[in-house]
């Protein structure tokens, strides 16, 4: 099981703002994750997540696309922020 | 001591618990970050932050730690609210106590460079004409990146 | 706003009340200087502030003066204590509103620098030993000559 | 007349705080103020007001020793300053 958060702009873009994904070696990374949610979801999914500047992390931490995603990692997706 | 809510502080009660740590302060630096009216000449009305819970958590600790690590400290405040905050409202307060001055200046800048580039909050103003989420400044960006050439 | 005076202040009040100024205030850095209970390995018994009442007063307001030239500032506050002081005590308050953060942590540390170094304050330590006048720092008069070249 | 403040350390190696000089074209400057001073009052005066890290301000702004002195000036004496 792979749980996936969305956050501020995503998370309306998506109208999500969490889910449980089945985990199946074929989701072997990030790219590979959002590759399967775009292909399955259509065009509003490939526009959001295929973002130039959309930040992804994987238990808490800070990833590029091609960190390889395991069974029960926390993966979450989420524009740049503006805190402070 | 890094706390994220939706109350507001007080600058005093922080700056005293903080004081109280040790005798050897010698200087505080504060930083308190306030919702300001006007932004980009649109009126807002409110703010809406929203952060990641237990990652916002773990990336401010990182950020303290490399302040710590970089400068001799004695310790350091971060609060910062999330929620629905109104104009004039107090956003963020980073307190750092040193035994001197440029320690205290420097750690204090350092971490509300990176917090403003690598803690997941983000900001959503609601105007009289509608709600935006606001975009990362470049000025923010390029501050942030400047420390990590240093 | 500068005063300088034996009474202790209100970091909480003063920045309320510098707040109080505008509405358009997204930042403010405070510094806050304090009595060290060890400096240079003497234990601090008291530590005597004098000043030269008219020219300290002066010398403040041209500080603050050239601190709104170099940066877009909304106001200062300056305050400095004087007279006999104990272990822990605050000394000194520079507190600075500003839109953005950059301009106010810039101006917070340049106007502690200059004052170091340009008003007329003298320091003298009271320990178990005896008493002496403080040398200025060789680090403050680097730090404010930094300023002069930039 | 000229007044002349002394402070901190200045004041009290010399135990003055202030006084009032008559004023004569012979202090045109405050090196010759200094000078006369030192002259008038002898060895302790001279090691005090010759340390090469004395400050003098006159009507309460810093000058340097070549600074022109004229009737009713306020002169101060003082040593580097360790406020803040």
């Amino acid at each position: 099981m792979i749980e996936v958060l969305y956050f501020a702009r995503i998370r309306e873009d998506l109208d999500v703002e969490r889910e449980q994904l089945e985990w199946t070696g074929g989701i072997s990374d990030v790219a590979a994750l959002i590759a399967y949610l775009c292909d399955e979801r259509g065009a509003a999914w490939s526009t959001t997540l295929r973002q130039e500047n959309l930040l992804v992390s994987v238990n808490q931490a800070m990833v590029n696309t091609d960190h390889q995603l395991a069974d029960g990692d926390e993966v979450a997706f989420f524009p740049p922020v503006t805190g402070g | 001591m890094i706390r994220i809510q939706p109350e507001d502080f007080s600058v005093d009660a922080e700056v005293t618990a903080l004081r109280r740590q040790s005798r050897r302060i010698g200087a505080i630096v504060t930083f308190i970050g306030l919702v300001r009216d006007l932004n980009d000449d649109d009126e807002i009305r409110t703010l809406f932050l929203e952060h990641y819970p237990g990652m916002t958590e773990k990336s401010l600790t990182k950020i303290v730690g490399e302040a710590m690590q970089r400068w001799e400290l004695i310790d350091v405040t971060v609060v910062h609210r999330v929620g629905r905050l109104q104009p004039e409202d107090q956003i963020v307060l980073v307190a750092v106590a040193s035994g001197h001055r440029k320690s205290a200046f420097a750690a204090a800048e350092f971490i509300m460079d990176y917090l403003k580039t690598r803690a997941p909050f983000w900001k959503k103003e609601e105007t009289a004409t509608g709600s935006r989420w606001l975009e990362t400044r470049s000025s923010d960006i390029e501050a942030s990146a400047e420390w990590d050439r240093n």
